[in-house]
């Protein structure tokens, strides 16, 4: 605990001292760089308003983890169990993977509604799905032989097996792809703002503010999008704790 | 023996055929087995012992000749659960206690959680693992995780054990307890086994019978017919005893074909 | 004992039925597009106040053969005007140009911090929290800093082109996967050759040379190709917000203005987004065939 | 620095920071570099075009450029940052942005826009319907629905947001180049109706041509090029009144990626928002200014804060070089406030082709 | 012996200090070698072989006492190269070729491009695997990939070898030709070995002492002085002996305590 909190504490702790000495002693103009303590001021200002701001865009975000986590799931599963489908479907996840946001999010908004949240959630579905697909694929392709024939000898039906050995030797690879779509989904959700729907995330205060020079605003909304990624990633982290004990996958 | 045999394999062959060439695993190997009955099979790397092995489980079948399990064919014989059947890894489910790893089988075949309960007692009692119920195996030694293994194999007192170098991983300390056990068991439940080994003593020391193999094609170049007494009875004495070395011997020799050491280099598998 | 099920024979389709395979995945998602615009309410499939289900009227879904059409038309009426193709063409290559700086600057930077990560542990624990946090900061925040900083910057006759904004904010998006990767893969080598190098009294270059590298191969192929994505994801999005012209991002954005009135001409470069990403991770996976041998044993599927 | 380093043929090196991408907005500039009247002014103009997230007035601050157009709100906003910075000359004599919605839906005074969806860029563009709003007893915060408008109009096409921003030489030219699916024509004018901040009393400063006011204070050889740039500049804007068809023509070859009838429209439209002006091109009219800050302190954003807090010093504007260049440009015989100017009817295409 | 001791290990304690509690390795342990001498270590798991192995090697520091190696310090004699090592696992560089896996050490070194590969040429006919040069690890057996590790280990000819139970994953066959191969290649490069094994035959066949470890805290119990006649003429035959068995028996009294066999269910490891 003390080895994994202290450094990254004492780190971060040097880094705004050192942003704030160089600000401070090299007289840097606010609109070309604020000063952590400006940020922190204006987080101090307004925090109902980052809360607010950060529930909305973490909400979104979270929909979208979930829903793109399940899809992504649900779709390894059968394409392990069916390899017609794995075939067919690899260059549509190749081209997902590589889909950028600038591109969707505003297709999305004429497709589904600029008045509603669904298309930031679906970009940042979309932003999960592919590292939650790729690695729990690899995941149900990684039982272990003996566990196989183990099923097969005790004359185990197709879904116990996939119960008993299949899904939690993936789980690991399971999460390990969300952890790294935790974060995608967060900045995803955040980028998505920028190309429609209500103006109520941290997005649109980021370039409303940044649009203005009010950097120091821009950054306290950061700051909040940096606490929703850290929440996500810990809560990630947690989870898999939480539901793979027992330890390693063979 | 009045009993049907628990085991028939009849004139089987088994050939892989692989990329480019096909590999003869088995030809026209026979066997038979009485209930209650320790056989060993030993050979050198290669020479079909775990294909005899997976062919009697049912988990690949033969290219020409048939099985017969209890009198069954082997398919019937594993939806029937006739057998348990532990591998050379211990292969238990990292995610399961070692108390739902022992209750697996029977979970899978919906034995009722009471039921389910109290055998995973006796079991754990049984290979002296009762205080570890609750631990993961990677909190357990390779030995420990093997007894999991073997007591996850009896859980439902099959009549037949089939057993792929499970002791393999072992150091000898072990190993030689794990045997003693493993013999005990046996006579206490009366099932009959079929068990691979590389270890020549470890085969002299378990079996009624040793079946030695010869490989390219897999074949039965011998059986030796062991007289080391009841099973119950066997123990540290045994493995100094003049009689155990004799039959050591005679193992080597017909493994090794009489003293014919091969050349380094040419590989047996 | 390490028996090899090596003798498995190879199930996976080869090359050419593969390629079909893809082609005939494309083909599946074209035919549900058709599909289900062609049966799909115009309004879209509601729940409630939201749309479940896209609307199908062209503006939001324009008919494939409308797209392809497209390609082969002049971008605007003026005289001289390239077919959207070339322009689509020209602008993915602008892209795809400084994406590959970015991929490279990337690379170098996550590489660097691997290298330090992995010989000095207090490193590792003190930075790898920021290097995942990091990525949560959006670039519509970073795109002005870099933009800013970048234009300070005159030594000798360098001077901070626009582009390099891009480069570098691609690159940001680029290490993170290298970073993460390489690290794992130099503590990948067993402790046995770790201690063998020991043994052979080899210095912590040469084992890192000889054997850490060569054993982060089969972490830093995905990685590259991870990165390769973001680098190509990252160069689009800060087109668009540095205001770089020529790009691909660019193209997009304006295309999507006219999207009102030409709705199939912003999928025209939104394709060839895709395709700069396919094309980048796929050059990429070459880089996997040079260095086959540090990647054996790995399974094929 | 005060050396100015030359470059080909003995001009000066100088970088103009647009808001955007290269558009008839910005037809002035694009014509002085085309017909060389940087040139006659000893000038090597770059025109460097800006995105989503670049901040004009910043990019002046730091030096990265030599000037910069941009809207004053967000300029004072700037320079209230620390943003050292002067309004030179203010092209624009009006706002061109707009608020419009379909006939059907009935929104023909601000009051009407109660209950309804309201797009907005953020970013600094939503004062002028903020203060229309805040000034009938409308609370932008819970009154309406305000949604972000991305860069294309599907979204009002679509009805997901009722009452959309426009401005006249760009966006509402984007709505009059889609289809009506209902009748397959193009939209008119006739099926909208417009709320027009400027002709409402909301309009605020819009493209200024900003100069660094520091060296404006210590700097001879800026202070006599910002004159050149201005004079340059404003010849650029006459000829683009002058020859609408010829300068739309050129913006598309400057590289714009709309369509030639898009830029003819956005051309014509950008005269409407400069010519005639009476004062002169480029001339900071002391009440509209006035107009311009009142609105940015008390107008209030969505996060709740105004654009600026106090009122901005003397610095903020100076009539000093327009003046000059204004003066100079009267001797050559140049029409400058363009008082008979006639704005044409240009027909769009659709998709502005 | 007139020569300096190949390995001199004096009282040497080495403690583990674990998260919660701390483990005693090695206790007071001293062990002096010959040049040219033969030594096996055996006991049950946990006793503190690998951990004596890997002070030598200079790969663990000692918590008290000192080692020398040919009468310098481990971290010398390490710098030095005065010592080959093979491990349980092969430990082959998957990505190099058989012949570029022997000549690892050499290229560490800057031995010179002709020179490897003469030297490597003949390691290779040493440990018979000329024709396997240029295969990688992953196409080889067990048993070949450890004789490449063997040969990598000899690749120098140093006057020391360490091997911890390098043919622990090999069957029995291939295992006893590794070892006359291996008792056959010490005598004549003249190496020390101190050979760590969980077999009794095993040690027994290659020492010429056997060192006898208990666990917890690790000590040394028993040295048993064998005579089982040079190297150059162990074969089959030796190990059909009835010298050989005695051997195996006084070495397996020393290792179980004069047959106090363990109760199951008290892990020794
Ligand atoms: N799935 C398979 N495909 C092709 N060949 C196979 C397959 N399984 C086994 N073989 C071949 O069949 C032969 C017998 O293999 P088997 O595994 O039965 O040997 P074994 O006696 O158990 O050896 P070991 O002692 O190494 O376990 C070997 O030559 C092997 O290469
Ligand atoms: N790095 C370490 N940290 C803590 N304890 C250790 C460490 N290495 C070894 N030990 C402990 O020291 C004791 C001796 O270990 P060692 O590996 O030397 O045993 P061994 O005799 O080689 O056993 P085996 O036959 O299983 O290889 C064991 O109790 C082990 O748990
Ligand atoms: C996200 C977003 N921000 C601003 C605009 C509006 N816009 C585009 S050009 C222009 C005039 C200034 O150059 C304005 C106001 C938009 N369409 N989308
Ligand atoms: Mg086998
Ligand atoms: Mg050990």
């Amino acid at each position: 605990m003390w080895r994994t909190v202290v450094p990254p504490v004492v780190f971060g702790v040097l880094l705004i001292a050192a942003w704030q000495a160089f600000v401070v002693g090299a007289q840097i103009k606010p609109f070309l760089l604020p000063a952590p303590s400006a940020i922190w001021q204006m987080i101090h200002q307004n925090p109902a308003l980052i809360w607010r701001a950060s529930l909305v865009t973490g909400g979104n975000a979270l929909v979208g983890l979930i829903a793109g986590a399940l899809v992504a799931v649900v779709l390894a599963g059968v394409a392990a169990a069916v390899r017609v489908v794995d075939h067919l479907s690899a260059p549509i996840v190749a081209a997902i993977a590589v889909l950028p946001i600038v591109a969707v999010a505003p297709v999305l908004y004429t497709m589904f509604g600029a008045g509603s949240q669904l298309p930031r959630q679906i970009v940042a579905g979309i932003a999960a799905f592919a590292p939650v697909f790729l690695n729990t694929l690899r995941g149900l392709r990684q039982v272990r032989p003996v566990h196989r024939e183990l099923m097969t000898a005790y004359a185990a039906t197709p879904w116990q097996a996939t119960r008993a050995v299949t899904l939690p030797g993936a789980l690991p690879y399971l999460f390990s792809g969300v952890n790294v779509a935790a974060s995608l989904a967060v900045i995803s959700a955040l980028v998505a703002e920028y190309f429609g729907g209500p103006q109520t995330g941290l997005g649109s205060l980021i370039t409303s503010a940044a649009a203005n020079s009010g950097y120091a605003a821009a950054w306290a909304y950061v700051f909040g999008a940096i606490v929703v990624g850290l929440v996500f990633y810990l809560a990630t982290l947690g989870l898999e704790k939480a539901v793979s004990r027992g330890g390693r996958t063979a | 023996m009045t009993d049907i045999d628990a085991v028939q394999v009849e004139q089987v062959s088994r050939v892989f055929a692989g990329g480019r060439r096909t590999v003869t695993a088995l030809d026209d190997v026979s066997l038979s087995l009485a209930p209650g009955e320790f056989v060993s099979l030993i050979g050198p790397s290669g020479c079909g012992k775990s294909t005899l092995l997976r062919l009697i489980a049912d988990l690949d079948a033969p290219s020409s000749g048939t099985v017969s399990v209890f009198g069954k064919t082997a398919q019937q014989a594993r939806l029937d659960q006739d057998y348990g059947i532990a591998f050379q890894q211990a292969g238990l489910l990292p995610w399961r206690t070692v108390a739902a790893n022992i209750a697996l089988p029977l979970e899978l075949h919906k034995v009722p959680a009471s039921a389910r309960k109290s055998r995973v007692a006796e079991l754990l009692a049984l290979v002296g693992l009762e205080d570890f119920a609750s631990h993961y195996p990677d909190q357990l030694s390779g030995g420990m995780q093997q007894r999991v293994a073997i007591a996850r194999a009896l859980a439902e007192k099959p009549r037949l054990l089939l057993m792929d170098e499970p002791f393999g991983a072992l150091d000898e300390m072990t190993r030689e307890r794990m045997q003693t056990e493993l013999v005990r068991l046996a006579a206490e439940t009366g099932a009959a086994v079929v068990f691979v080994t590389h270890s020549i003593p470890e085969a002299v020391f378990l079996s009624d019978r040793v079946i030695v193999m010869s490989p390219r094609p897999g074949r039965i170049t011998r059986e030796i017919e062991l007289g080391l007494g009841p099973a119950a009875e066997r123990g540290e004495r045994l493995r100094e005893s003049t009689d155990f070395y004799a039959a050591v011997t005679a193992v080597r020799e017909a493994l090794h074909g009489e003293g014919a050491a091969l050349p380094v280099g040419v590989e047996t598998r | 004992m390490p028996r090899r099920t090596a003798i498995r024979g190879n199930t996976a389709p080869g090359w050419p039925r593969r390629a079909l395979f893809a082609i005939g995945g494309v083909l599946v998602l074209a035919v549900v597009w058709e599909l289900y615009k062609a049966l799909g309410p115009v309004e879209g499939v509601r729940w409630g106040q939201t749309v479940v289900l896209p609307r199908t009227s062209d503006l939001a879904m324009p008919h494939l053969w409308a797209i392809f059409q497209r390609y082969g038309q002049p971008v605007d009426s003026s005289a001289g005007s390239p077919t959207v193709l070339a322009a689509v063409a020209r602008a993915s290559l602008v892209s795809l140009g400084i994406a590959a700086c970015g991929w490279a600057a990337g690379v170098v930077l996550g590489a660097l911090l691997a290298l330090l990560m992995v010989s000095w542990r207090l490193a590792e624990r003190a930075l790898l929290p920021y290097v995942i946090l990091s990525q949560t900061v959006p670039l519509i925040a970073l795109a002005p800093l870099v933009v800013t900083w970048g234009s300070q910057i005159h030594a000798g006759g360098f001077v901070w082109k626009q582009w390099m904004s891009v480069a570098a904010i691609a690159g940001y998006l680029a290490f993170f996967p290298i970073s993460v990767g390489l690290l794992r893969g130099l503590r990948s080598a067993p402790v046995t050759q770790l201690e063998l190098f020991r043994s052979f009294a080899a210095g912590w270059w040469r084992t890192l040379w000889s054997l850490r590298l060569p054993a982060a191969v089969t972490y830093l192929l995905p990685a590259l190709r991870i990165a390769a994505a973001a680098a190509v994801v990252g160069a689009i999005v800060a087109e668009v917000s540095t205001g770089m012209q020529g790009g691909i991002g660019r193209t997009i954005l304006a295309y999507g203005i006219a999207s009102g009135g030409d709705p199939a001409k912003p999928w025209a470069a939104i394709i060839g987004a895709v395709v700069i990403g396919l094309v980048v991770a796929g050059a990429v996976s070459l880089i996997g065939l040079g260095l086959r041998r540090f990647r054996r044993g790995e399974e094929s599927s | 620095s005060t050396t100015t380093p030359t470059s080909k043929a003995g001009l000066t090196p100088v970088k103009i920071q647009l808001q955007w991408a290269v558009q008839a907005q910005f037809a002035g500039y694009v014509e002085a570099v085309k017909q060389g009247y940087y040139k006659d002014e000893g000038l090597d103009v770059t025109l460097v075009p800006a995105g989503g997230d670049i901040v004009p007035q910043t990019q002046l601050a730091n030096g990265a450029v030599d000037y910069a157009i941009a809207w004053a709100p967000k300029a004072l906003a700037s320079r209230e940052q620390g943003a050292a910075i002067t309004d030179v000359a203010q092209i624009f004599q009006r706002s061109g942005t707009l608020q419009i919605s379909f006939k059907d839906k009935g929104i023909t005074s601000v009051k009407d826009l109660k209950g309804q969806t309201v797009g907005s860029w953020g970013g600094g563009n939503e004062f002028e319907p903020y203060a229309a709003m805040t000034k009938s007893g409308l609370d932008p915060a819970t009154d309406v629905k305000v949604v972000q408008q991305g860069f294309d109009m599907n979204a009002f096409l679509d009805g997901d947001i009722t009452a959309a921003q426009a401005m006249t030489y760009n966006e509402l030219a984007q709505v009059l180049e889609s289809k009506n699916p209902k009748t397959g024509k193009l939209y008119t004018l006739d099926d909208l109706n417009i709320l027009n901040w400027s002709d409402l009393g909301f309009g605020m400063y819009q493209d200024g041509l900003w100069a660094d006011t520091n060296k404006l204070k210590s700097d001879k050889a800026y202070q006599a090029q910002t004159v050149k740039v201005i004079a340059a500049t404003l010849k650029g804007w006459v000829y683009a009144r002058d020859h609408i068809d010829q300068t739309a023509a050129d913006v598309v070859a400057a590289g714009s990626q709309l369509g030639l009838s898009h830029q003819t429209w956005q051309t014509n439209e950008v005269d409407k928002l400069i010519w005639p002006s009476p004062d002169g091109i480029g001339k900071i009219d002391s009440k509209e200014w006035a107009q311009t800050v009142d609105i940015a302190l008390h107008t209030k954003n969505g996060s709740g804060a105004t654009v600026i807090s106090s009122k901005p010093d003397k610095d903020a504007y100076t009539n000093t070089y327009v003046d000059k260049a204004l003066a100079e440009l009267k001797k050559q015989g140049v029409d400058v406030t363009g008082e008979g100017f006639k704005p044409e009817t240009v027909t769009l295409q659709p998709g502005g082709k």
